[in-house]
Formats: structure tokens, sequence, C-alpha cells
């Protein structure tokens, strides 16, 4: 079996906000194969954005390895870590946000090759801009020109310049109109297959992770409660919390009607944890065990889930 | 510093400083109020080493100033070793610490008076006439701000924007002078301006020091019409010139508020179009009109320094600058500290107005 | 076409005042028959067709000083403005990106200056420095630093937020190019339209110093100086004396507002 | 056939952009809504259908105008009334609740004095027996601890909780015709769910009329009964929901149902 790209063993994070400490980021591992996409799903504040800024290192784990290509990266100094940031490329959420607004696209897809002395001439540049359905008179355009699209295109591109092994996706689609949502992901599919590339795809929507991803983790207050194949998650969902989120997203086809799973309730504070499922206060099926630190329970096919009702179908 | 339980007797007698931070640090309200009070004191301090030093770095030797154009060296040395100069700065400088923790900002070398005697005199010129004309300021730009907002766009709008970037322009001293030439030389409204009162009447009884007050307090209409008549000149000329930036700042944060989406919901839900402006939108405007006022309080001050200068009005402006101009260092420093400690005693008045209107202030 | 120039009216008028004020100093002083400082016999004289803005106590011309002082007051102020710009933004930026003990020290050293009135400070220092253009320049200069130093660095807070910072940082940029090259142009803006309005400030702040006798003094021909000789004679009626360097140094300042605010419609756009 | 309650005919809108130049952002809107009915209004971003509803409410931004067009409500063109009985009409007859609750509600107002202002706006009732009602409406919302919530400032809450208290709102309007414009956009899918379960059941209730303004089919398909698709300003198909999803006629409408993303089937290429 090859060795994983990266490795996330036991990452914590903290923050301190005043008095109060934020659990952002409970003890959470897993791994990512090379030229697979795997998806961190979970409502806003469930951590899997922190997640993703440690594992880029925009923060600084409280605890924990993270493993990339065998190599700790939480211990690299800045400058080696410059170095490693090459393979490591990040696509960012709001395209109206993510390019400096200042940059032509020219100089935008310029600089990641410029920085490692990779740049020769404008071909490259075109080359990057063809792959994601630009052509060379988006050259000149400052983001303002360009439309939110294309913007969220030339962030692609942009990260994709160096031919990263891994890149983070951010919620790349989560401020696109529908239509354009599934064509930006077709596109993230091709790129994928054509340099091989191993996806994190960070999303609170779990319709476009059916479509892009072959591994899913759902996250909820700071831990991983269930992971495994799409497929399997998707129609067996075995957490509680998976299965109320899945029947919370609308179908569009008035032809289906389910039965709601409706949790009670908003999502406690990431201040004080209690110990236990995170869903003990807002779950229909919480008993006594709920409240007692929960493992995983496999189901089969490398499909896991921390809940007492995937214990007993285990 | 970490505390671990049950290892003895120290940790169930935590020091009295920690108590008293911990109960300070429950309120929130309170912890704020600490946590500012500390600040200002801190900048305070910041106040008094730069006041210090940077006069004292004043090329022209006071010693010189104060002994006269004829004085030989022997003399000069002698008034230098008076005033303390030939001590080494920071022998000079623990000195004047010193005296200024007894409340004693040294004696002005042209009168040999103690320096706080002398402000305390003059700062109710001052403040009478600073007070004056932050109400002026208000009564002007209030409704100029909130209509130029209203009818954002419309030619009331341009108007009033007009007249604040013109009054943002006006030099003070000469829209003085022009008030001063039409008001007094040519249509003689307004009397000289030479100070608070007629030559010949007299100050009335001290009580506040504001001459108009103390009239009415002494029941003496006739003075007070006099302060009146010598008040509202300078006063509306200096309330001219703030309410330009205050205008705008008003106009401004009406402008923001009311493009806010919970107008747009209190317009959905019936709210009465006046209620809106009157209750939500203006209170809402006035957290960001009051963190700026400071720099109303700025254009206040340094307004005054002028006119009273041209209206010859014998205030602490007119003192500094008379200190100024003869190397009296420990007046300007006097000076320089009074200004300063208002300053930062109005930011917080202002703080904790700010934190009673604003609950996300309050309670984070 | 004629939209477009009545939305950007306060622009092009403030710009074309400017222009019209840099004009009248770049070759004004050639055109003028007397002298800036020459005393001659007509004293106080009314304006004539002789003397267009009439004369003062010694018997100069107030046009040619009036013209004279142009040239003397849009340095000052340009200096000024650039200046305080350029040192305010520079540290601005970096307490801005780094943030810590460096900025909270700063920032106090900021507050400490901010409790000062501009035009106080600079009266201070301009009386300690003595009385000169280069102190004046230093004096003003000084009282408007911390203006931009605070503008910058709020600015900094914010887009050193935003995601194309992080962007900056995860293709592999150094802080330093972070820094310079990405964040501190988008920070620029509000301090270009600080800059007008500083320009405008100062060349009112050193007026107001020199009518009060400090920085430029007599007999230097400059528009507060010469306002200041006007004050003396404001009971006995000579308006002309002070009229007209007041109405050039308000038209001046005017400008300057007028662009202030008109590259604030003009970015805003963007 | 009853009478619907509301018709749009026509509407023409043009907006003043930051240039100066105008754009026309509605080009002959016309649809109409029935009594009791759940009608949805759907479209991509910048297709006019919050301008749409901001017209029907008599809000449109300073820089947007009516060109031409007429709006029947109960009889009358709301166009043609003087402003002042339009702004009667407004929480009355229509009200509105908004994305991103939590900015909508006042940040410097305690929420059960917000209540209570509606309630005595539109049911004369005095101070105190306002705010009581107040706090009913607000447990009618679905929330809890109701005396100790209405305490709570607008920061304080989550965005959920943050809807219930704009939704109680709209329970004290009691209006006619209720318009929802995105009412879950940036709430949590959970929260959501919750939210859209408890806009069905008032709108049972009291038999209110709904307009629902929403990005996603997935929510037309659950709560709405009919929808107009719009895009660029212009109405392209109206049709029932169960028609529109069985055969939509318009190439937009076809276009939007090719690129719809389903979470209860697998992804379409793998197919």
């Amino acid at each position: 079996m090859t060795e994983p790209i990266l490795q996330i063993e036991h990452l914590v994070k903290h923050f301190r906000e005043g008095r109060h400490t934020i659990h952002a980021v409970n003890d959470v591992s897993f791994e990512v194969y090379p030229g697979e996409a795997v998806a961190l799903v979970g409502e806003s504040g469930c951590g899997k954005s922190t997640t993703a800024q440690c594992i880029i290192r925009l923060q600084k784990p409280t605890s924990g390895r993270i493993l990339f290509n065998g190599e700790d990266i939480t211990l690299l100094s800045a400058r080696q870590m410059r170095q490693r940031r090459r393979s490591l490329q990040m696509v960012y959420q709001d395209p109206n946000e993510s390019l400096n607004p200042q940059f032509s696209v020219r100089r935008t897809l310029r600089e990641p090759l410029a920085l490692y002395g990779l740049y020769q001439n404008k071909t490259q540049i075109l080359a990057a801009l063809h792959r994601v359905n630009l052509d060379q008179n988006h050259l000149g355009r400052r983001p303002h020109q360009l439309s939110g699209g294309q913007k969220q295109r030339v962030g692609m591109a942009r990260a994709m310049m160096t031919q990263p092994q891994f890149v983070v996706l951010d919620e790349p689609t989560s401020s696109l109109d529908m239509s354009l949502r599934l064509q930006t992901l077709n596109l993230l599919r091709e790129l994928q297959r054509e340099f091989n590339m191993a996806y994190l795809f960070i999303s609170h929507d779990l319709s476009t992770v059916r479509h892009l991803c072959d591994r899913v983790l759902v996250m909820y207050l700071g831990r991983i409660v269930e992971a495994g194949r799409v497929e399997d998650v998707f129609n067996h969902p075995r957490h509680v919390y998976t299965q109320a989120l899945l029947s919370a997203i609308p179908i569009p086809d008035p032809t289906v009607h389910r039965q709601r799973l409706l949790l009670a309730g908003e999502t406690p504070s990431a201040r004080q944890l209690k110990p236990g499922c995170g869903l003990q206060n807002r779950c229909p099926h919480t008993t006594a065990e709920c409240r007692l630190p929960v493992p995983f329970y496999p189901v089969g096919n490398g499909h896991v889930a921390a809940c007492r009702l995937a214990k007993e179908e285990a | 510093m970490t505390t671990t339980p049950d290892t003895g007797a120290m940790d169930n007698s935590p020091s009295l400083w920690l108590t008293f931070w911990e109960i300070i640090r429950s309120y929130p309200l309170l912890h704020y109020l600490f946590r500012r009070l500390g600040l200002a004191l801190l900048t305070l301090v910041g106040i008094v080493v730069v006041a210090f030093f940077l006069t004292s770095v004043l090329p022209g030797n006071p010693a010189v100033v104060r002994a006269g154009p004829l004085a030989n060296e022997e003399r000069i040395q002698k008034y230098e070793k008076e005033m303390g100069l030939d001590r080494p700065l920071a022998v000079q400088f623990g000195d004047y610490v010193i005296h200024l923790g007894q409340g004693n900002l040294g004696e002005s070398w042209t009168s040999r008076r103690p320096v706080q005697d002398e402000l305390k005199e003059r700062l109710p010129a001052t403040a009478e006439l600073g007070i004056a004309a932050f109400v002026a300021t208000l009564a002007i730009s209030l409704p100029l701000g909130i209509l130029a907002a209203v009818y954002s766009g419309t030619a009331i709008d341009w108007a009033i924007r007009l007249f604040a970037t013109f009054g943002a322009s006006v030099a003070l001293f000469w829209l003085a002078l022009i008030c001063i030439h039409l008001f007094y030389y040519k249509w003689h409204i307004a009397p000289p301006p030479l100070d608070r009162l007629t030559i010949g009447i007299d100050e009335p009884p001290n009580v506040t020091g504001f001459f108009t007050i103390d009239s009415l307090l002494a029941g003496d209409i006739d003075t007070f019409r006099d302060a009146l008549n010598h008040l509202w000149l300078p006063a509306l000329t200096l309330a001219f010139v703030v309410s330009a930036p205050m205008t705008k700042m008003i106009r401004a944060a009406m402008l923001d508020v009311l493009d806010k989406d919970f107008i747009r919901t209190a317009r959905a839900v019936g709210v009465p179009f006046r209620q809106i402006i009157l209750v939500d939108a203006l209170r809402n405007a006035f957290i960001p009109v009051l963190t700026t006022s400071g720099i109303v309080f700025g254009y206040l001050v340094a307004g005054n320094v002028i006119v009273e200068r041209v209206f010859s009005w014998a205030g602490i402006g007119q003192y500094v600058w008379q200190a100024l101009d003869v190397n009296n260092l420990n007046a300007v420093r006097g000076f320089i500290l009074l200004i300063a400690t208002v300053y930062i005693l109005l930011n917080l008045v202002i703080d904790l107005l700010y934190s009673l209107i604003d609950p996300r202030i309050r309670l984070n | 076409m004629l939209r477009m120039l009545l939305r950007h009216f306060t622009l092009l008028l403030g710009s074309a005042i400017l222009m019209g004020f840099i004009a009248v100093a770049w070759v004004g002083p050639d055109q003028m028959k007397y002298e800036p400082e020459k005393v001659s016999r007509n004293t106080y004289e009314k304006p004539s067709p002789e003397y267009r803005f009439g004369t003062d106590k010694f018997g100069r011309d107030i046009l040619t000083r009036v013209v004279y002082a142009t040239r003397l007051d849009l340095r000052i102020a340009m200096t000024v403005a650039v200046v305080s710009f350029v040192v305010g933004s520079v540290i601005g930026a970096i307490v801005g990106y780094y943030g810590g003990r460096l900025d909270s020290i700063l920032m106090r050293g900021v507050d400490i200056l901010f409790a000062f009135p501009a035009f106080l400070l600079a009266m201070v220092i301009t009386g300690v420095l003595g009385d000169s253009e280069k102190n004046v320049i230093t004096a003003v200069t000084i009282a408007y630093i911390p203006y931009f130093v605070r503008l910058t660095r709020g600015q900094m807070l914010t887009v050193r937020t935003l995601q194309y910072a992080d962007a900056a940082i995860s293709i592999g940029n150094p802080s330093w190019r972070v820094i310079l090259i990405h964040l501190l142009p988008n920070t620029l803006t509000p301090s270009l339209i600080q800059m007008s309005m500083v320009a405008g400030w100062a060349i009112l702040d050193t007026a107001g110093l020199a009518f009060l006798g400090l920085g430029i003094t007599s007999p230097t021909a400059e528009w507060g100086v010469m306002i200041s000789d006007g004050a003396q004679r404001i009971t006995t009626g000579e308006w002309w004396m002070w009229l007209y360097p007041g109405a050039a140094l308000v038209l001046a300042a005017f400008a300057f507002n007028l662009i202030g605010d008109g590259l604030r419609n003009l970015l805003r756009l963007q | 056939m009853t009478e619907p309650l509301l018709a749009i005919e026509n509407l023409y809108v043009t907006l003043i952009d930051d240039r100066g130049k105008s754009k026309t952002i509605l080009q002959g809107v016309s649809f109409e809504i029935y009594p009791n009915e759940v009608m949805g209004l759907v479209g991509e971003s910048g297709s006019g259908k919050s301008m749409t509803a901001l017209a029907l409410m008599g809000l449109l931004p300073h820089r947007a105008q009516i060109h031409s067009g007429r709006i029947w409500f109960g009889g009358q063109n709301l166009l043609a009334l003087p402003k002042r009985e339009f702004s009667a009409l407004r929480g009355s007859q229509i009200a509105m609740i908004f994305q991103n609750p939590r900015a909508a509600l006042n940040p410097l107002m305690r929420v059960g004095n917000q209540v209570a202002r509606v309630v005595r706006l539109h049911q004369g009732l005095g101070k105190r027996a306002a705010y009581g009602k107040g706090l009913d409406l607000l447990q009618q919302a679905g929330i809890t601890d109701t005396s100790i919530r209405a305490r709570a400032y607008p920061h304080q809450l989550s965005g959920g909780m943050a809807q219930r208290v704009l939704i109680a709102m709209m329970l004290a309007c009691q209006p006619r015709l209720l318009i929802a414009d995105e009412p879950t956009t940036g709430l949590d899918v959970t929260i959501q769910a919750q939210i859209f379960e408890l806009i069905k059941a008032i709108q049972v209730e009291l038999g209110t009329t709904l307009l629902l303004i929403t990005h996603d089919l997935g929510v037309v398909s659950e709560v709405c009964q009919r929808v107009a698709v719009m895009q660029a300003g212009k109405i392209q198909e109206v049709a029932a929901v169960a028609d529109l999803f069985a055969h939509p006629q318009h190439p937009y409408t076809q276009h939007l149902m090719s690129t719809l993303l389903r979470v209860d089937r697998p992804a379409n290429y793998r197919e």
C-alpha cells in the first residue's frame, strides 16, 4: 500500500478569547493518500477551517503532528516551510477577497512560479489559464474586472501553478451560483486527474462533497464523528449527527418525501466542552453512555462512527 | 504563576492583590474601567516625560531671556543657578516630578508665581468660551448633519456638504477678523475685541469663574449683559469652524446607519419614519460620533488659542502664547499637562458613555 | 461625459484652483513690479490701479507679497503632506502587520501625541525649535505623522485578515514581500485622501503659527504674517491688509479639501 | 378561480450605478400570488429577485427607480398610492424578513422591546401588555426561556435565534402577505431545517400568503406550491412546483435543472 501524503496525528488547536479558551480542534487524526479527494465537512465553527489553516501553517497547532510526505511540518522553520509550500497549496473560499486587488491576472499567476525560480515565459501562464478555461484576454485584467466564477478559476490556477501534490480547497464553491458550482467542481475533478493531486475539500455543502470526493470526514465540535467512503457514509450514515445533517438538506425533487430528523437547539459553544458525544444535548437517542468518551466503532469498509448506535450495528 | 491545589496553605490564602483582581475581573464593566484607567495613567506618565524633555531641549536659554538683553555672563549664570538650569537634566526632571506629585507645577519665570495658580485663574475664561462654542456647534451641526444624511444626494445635501468643506478650509483668525470688521467696526453690534468685559465694569464675585453665570448668581443683570455681549461673537466664530468637521461626521455616521439592515427591517414592519430617524438611527449614529469627539475637542482647544489671541481673551491660550514667546518653560509644561489631562479625562468619560450606550462593549 | 464632470465636480474644481495656485507660485513672482519686502513711502494705500491690493504700514505692495507668499506656503504644505504620509504609512504598516509588543508601545506613543490637537503640538514644537521655514515644516510634520500611523495601522489590521494575505503567505512569499508588495499598496487609498486633507490643514496651521508670531516671521511675505500685520489695524478699518492674504489662504485650503473630498468619491468606486 | 392577492404587471425598475450609468434591472416582471399559497421566487444572484421584493415593499434604495408597471394589492395599485398610505400598509398588510437576521435587528435595543414595539404599532396595546404579548410571540416562534431571552441584545443571539425573533415580529404584524428573502442564507444546515419547519407551520396555522425568495431549488421543492423562475430581470417561467420539476419549459429552467446536485443520489458523472 502507498504511503499517505498527509498524516494528521492528534491535532489540537485552542484559542484564547479573553478569559475563555475556544476548543476549536480537539484531537483530530486522519490521513490523505496521493491522488485522493477527501472531504472535511461540518457546520460553521466545527473546526474544519482551523484544521485547514493548521495544515498550511497559517495557524500554529496547540499540539499534535502534521506529517507531509513523512516530515513533521510543524517543526520546520519559516524558511524551510516556504520551500514545502510549493507542493502544498490552498484555494480560498471567497473569490472577491482571495485575489490581490492591485495585481493583474498575469502578475497573480506569475508570482508563485517566480518565487521558486520556475518562471520562464508567458506560455506557462497562458497554459495555466487555458486549463481553467480562461484565455489571454484575461491576462491584463484586475480582479474587479472579472466575474465571481472567473476570479475563483484564477484562484485555482494560482494554486496549481507549481504543480502541487496536495491542495486544500476551503469551500471553493460556497459563494458561487448553482450553475457555476457544477462547472467549477467538474473543473476541479479534471485538474485532479491531470496532475494526480490529492485534495482536502473543506465544505459545509454535502451535495458538492457527494459530487467530488472519494472519502468524507464529518466534524462536529472540533472532533471527527464519522468517516468513510462517500457512498457508504451518504447511503448509510451511522452517526446521528450525520443523519440529521443529511436529512436537513432539501432535495430538489418534489416527488421525494422524507422523514426529517430535526436536532433540538443549536450547537453548543466551543468554550466548555463536556466529555462524551458533542451531540448529547441535541440528540433524541442520548443515554448515559453518550456522556462518556465515545470511541470509533468500525462498521465495515473503513467506515467508522463515534456513536453508540453504530456499536449496536457493528 | 501556577496555582497547584492541595499542596499547602499558600493556595488557600491567595494574596490580597489577586483576590482584588479576581473580583474586578468577574465584573466585566469594572474590569473594563480599570483597564482604561490604567492606560490613561500610563499615557499621562508618557506625556509628563515628553512635555518635560521636549521643552528642555529648547535652544533658547530662559536665563538669558530673563536676564534681559544687556545682562553680562555673570548675571546669566546667577539666574541659571537660581532657576536650577545648571544641574543635569535628569536631576531637573526628578525635581519636576516630585513637585508634580505635590500638585506643584513650578514657578512662572516671568511673574514669579506658581504656574498652577495662574492656570487656575485663566482656565474659566477658556472653558466659558469653549463650552459656549461647543453648544453652538451642536446646535448647528446636529440638524445639518441629520438633514444632509436623510436627504442625501439632493440639493440640500450638496449645499450642506459644501458648507462643511468650506468651513473646514476657513482660517479661524481670518474669519475672526472679518467678523470683527463687520460686527464691530462697520455695524457697531459687537463690543471692541478686548477681553471679557468692557473696561470699567467689575468682574462679578468669583463662584464658577464663568462671568455669565457668576453675574447672574450675583443678580447683576448689567454685568451679565456685558459678559454675554463679549462672549457671543468669539463663540460663534469658533463654532462656525468647529461645526464643519462635526457636521461631516454626523452626516457620515447617519448615512452609515441608515444603510444598515435593521433600519430596513424597522421600515418593513411599519415603524414610522420619524421614529426610525430619531430613535433607531440617531442612537446608533451617536456611537461613531462619540468616538471621534476627541477630534472636536482638538479643534476647540486649538481654535481657542487663536480666538483668544484675536479677541484679547484672557484665557490659557493667551497664557501659553505669551509663555512660548519668552521661553517660560514651567508655564508651557503646565499648559501641556493641563490640556493632556483634560483630553484624557474626556476620553475616559467618552469610553464610559460608550459602554453605557453600546451593549456590545458593556457585556463582552 | 457631462455626468462624469458633474460627479467629479469637487475634484475638478479643487484641482483647477490648485493648478491656478501652482501657476501663480511658479511664474507669479517674476511678473510683479514691486519687491515683496521693499519699503516705500506710500503706506496704508487703499486698493487702486497702482496697488491692486493696497499697501501695508511700510508701503509694501500687498499683491506682490501675496504672490510671493503663495510659493512659500504651497511648498511648506506639500512638503508636510508628503513627508508625514511616507513616514507615517511605513511605520503604520509595519506595526499593523506584526502587532504584539512593538505595536502596543508605539501606539501608546501615538496616543500621547494624539492627546494634543495637532495645531498645539506644532505650536509647542515650533516654539521649541525656533523660527524658521525648516522648523515649521518639521513641527507640523511631526504633528501629522500620528494621523498616518494610525490610519495605515488600522487598514493593515483589516487587510492582513483578508484571504489574499493568507494566499500570499501560502504560495510562499516571505514576510517582507507580503507586507510591502501585497498589503501596503492596498492600504494606501485612505492615506491618499488623508494626504490632501493634511496639506489643507498644514497650510492653515503654518499660517496660524505665523499669525501667532511663530515659525515664519515678519518681514517674510507669508499669508499668516500678513494677516497678523493686518490684525493690528482691525479697529481702524484697513481691511485690505488682511482680507486678500486671508482669501488666498482660505482658497488654497479649500482647494486641498475639495480634492480630498473628490478623491474620496473617486476612490470609493473601485 | 380565486382573485390573486397580489398581482405585479409589467414592472420595470432602473438602477443608477456608482458611475452614474442607469441600468434596467427589472424588465417587465409580471406574476400573481394567490391567497394562502406559498409562492417561490427563484433565481441566481443578480437576477433581480430581491429588487422585486423591495419594490413590493416600497423599500427600493434611493438609486433605484420604478420606471413603469403596476402592483395590485387588495384592489389598489400600490405604485399609485400616496407615500403615506403605502407606508401604512407596510407591516400591517405586507411584511418582510431578510437574510442575515442578526444585522436585521437594532443592536442597541433588547430583542423583547423590539418585538413589543411592533406589537404596539399593530395591535394598539399598552406598553406592559405589548411586552407580555411579545413574550408569547417569541415562544410561538420557538424560543425557550422567553423572559430571559427577551432581555438579550441581538449580538448575544445566534443567527437562528435572531431569525426566530424576526419571525415573532412577523407574528405581531399578522400581514396578509409575508415576504421572506433568503431567510436561512448563512445559517447552518440543521438550523435552516428548523427555521423552514417553523415558517411552514406558521404559514399553515395563520393562513398567511408567503412569497419565498431563494436561490435553492431544493428549498423550493420542499416548501413552495408554485414558483416563478427569474433571470436577468425577467420572469422566465411560472409553474406549479411539481410541473416545473417534471417538465421545465424554458431553456433557462432546463439549464438550472441540469446543474442540480443531489445529496441523495450518487454524482452525475459516475452514473
